[in-house]
């Protein structure tokens, strides 16, 4: 089971802080796990759809192609935006 | 060198004054950046969410990033989060060099990197409802101004 | 909008609180930037000449130069005259808009003026003696930069 | 009769801050001005042939093809530094 942590707009998608899941076999990266989650809902889709959403690998930044386990906090990060 | 991720109101020229105070008499040139909730669209709050550990780790990245660009002598950053009122200060970054275009540079460029690469979320809190707010386009090309060239070293004391 | 030339010294840290104070709410971003005397090669002076009524009008008129330039909502400068010793400061610019790229570029605007154009003559004293200073070439190169393209104005709110 | 400033380190070459001098009738111009002043010295040349000196007439910054006078006040600027 992996812990899916929703900030930002994406957790009023969610409609939920985390939730715990079990991630399916297709899913070993990053952006598997982006297209997993965007084949939820067309609201999924596009939301994921920006190029600045990111995926942070227990509380580290990850690129799409890096590894995502059971076991893990993974994190879906709408577009960044401080200052 | 010093990164303050802190939910508790701050004063700009408090933290200016600290930062000069920390010198040591080296640096002739002090740029900073103060960025201010602003109140218009009859905005009420402005709502900034963090993410634990990754914002704290990105935010002293970009620092270091800086600080290996350019010839600093010191750098500041404070930056708030929770809900904030307008007029209130959001961010405050320090440069410290011996001259100023690497002051001026580096302060650009962590204001770059704060607006479009800074872990944060930002929510507008209107009389009417609440709405997520990202970077506008104009942020994601200042930014890139950066990644095409590498930041120049002084090349004269 | 103020141009201050004194001779007395003056805290930057103040000089923002007053500027930010003097803000209605309305700016995002406000850049300063703080020139100090530094103290290195033996200094134990920098004195600063100034000549009668050229000096605060050739600094109004860049001052206006930058409000033309750029999209500014507020522009402080204050600039030292007469003795000074090491760490204090000679000068100070404040420039407050909506968004940070037209305050960082007025502020830059300005000082690169004012290093090559404020009319004020720069003499170092040391232990050993008393020297005239003048702009370094990279002065002269990075004012030429504002020459050859008008300033961005703001293109979205 | 013209009131010549020397301003900064012109003010070590002339020896004095102020100098009150007929300007000679080939002088119309700011341009002439520093000519004139040039020819006193090698060093005056040398001070005057950076080109950044600029002259003020009354105050005022102008060009070289500008207009001098007698009756002007005429600074002798070094180039100049501020911040």
């Amino acid at each position: 089971m992996a812990k899916l942590v929703f900030i930002g707009r994406l957790r009023d998608i969610a409609g939920c802080t985390e939730e715990t899941a079990a991630l399916p076999a297709h899913v070993r990266t990053a952006g598997d796990l982006l297209s997993w989650i965007s084949s939820r809902s067309e609201l999924w889709a596009e939301a994921l759809a920006h190029p600045a959403v990111r995926v942070a690998r227990n509380q580290e930044l990850v690129a799409p192609g890096d590894a995502v386990a059971d076991g893990d906090e993974l994190a879906l990060l709408p577009p960044m935006s401080g200052g | 060198m010093s990164v303050v991720i802190q939910t508790e109101p701050f004063d700009p020229a408090s933290a200016l004054a600290a930062f000069t105070a920390r010198q040591n008499g080296e640096p002739g040139a002090i740029v900073t950046f103060s960025g201010h909730v602003r109140g218009e669209g009859g905005l009420t709050a402005l709502e900034l969410e963090s993410y634990d550990g990754l914002t704290e780790r990105e935010i002293a990245r970009m620092e270091t990033e800086a600080r290996t660009g350019w010839p600093l002598l010191d750098v500041m950053i404070i930056h708030r989060y929770g809900p904030m009122a307008p007029g209130e200060a959001i961010v405050f970054v320090a440069a410290a060099a011996k001259h100023r275009r690497s002051a001026f540079e580096a302060a650009d460029f962590l204001m770059d990197g704060l607006k479009t690469r800074a872990p944060f979320w930002k929510k507008e809190i209107t009389e009417t409802g609440a709405r997520w707010i990202e970077p506008r386009a104009e942020d994601y090309v200042d930014a890139s101004r950066w990644a095409t060239a590498a930041p120049k070293q002084e090349t004269s004391p």
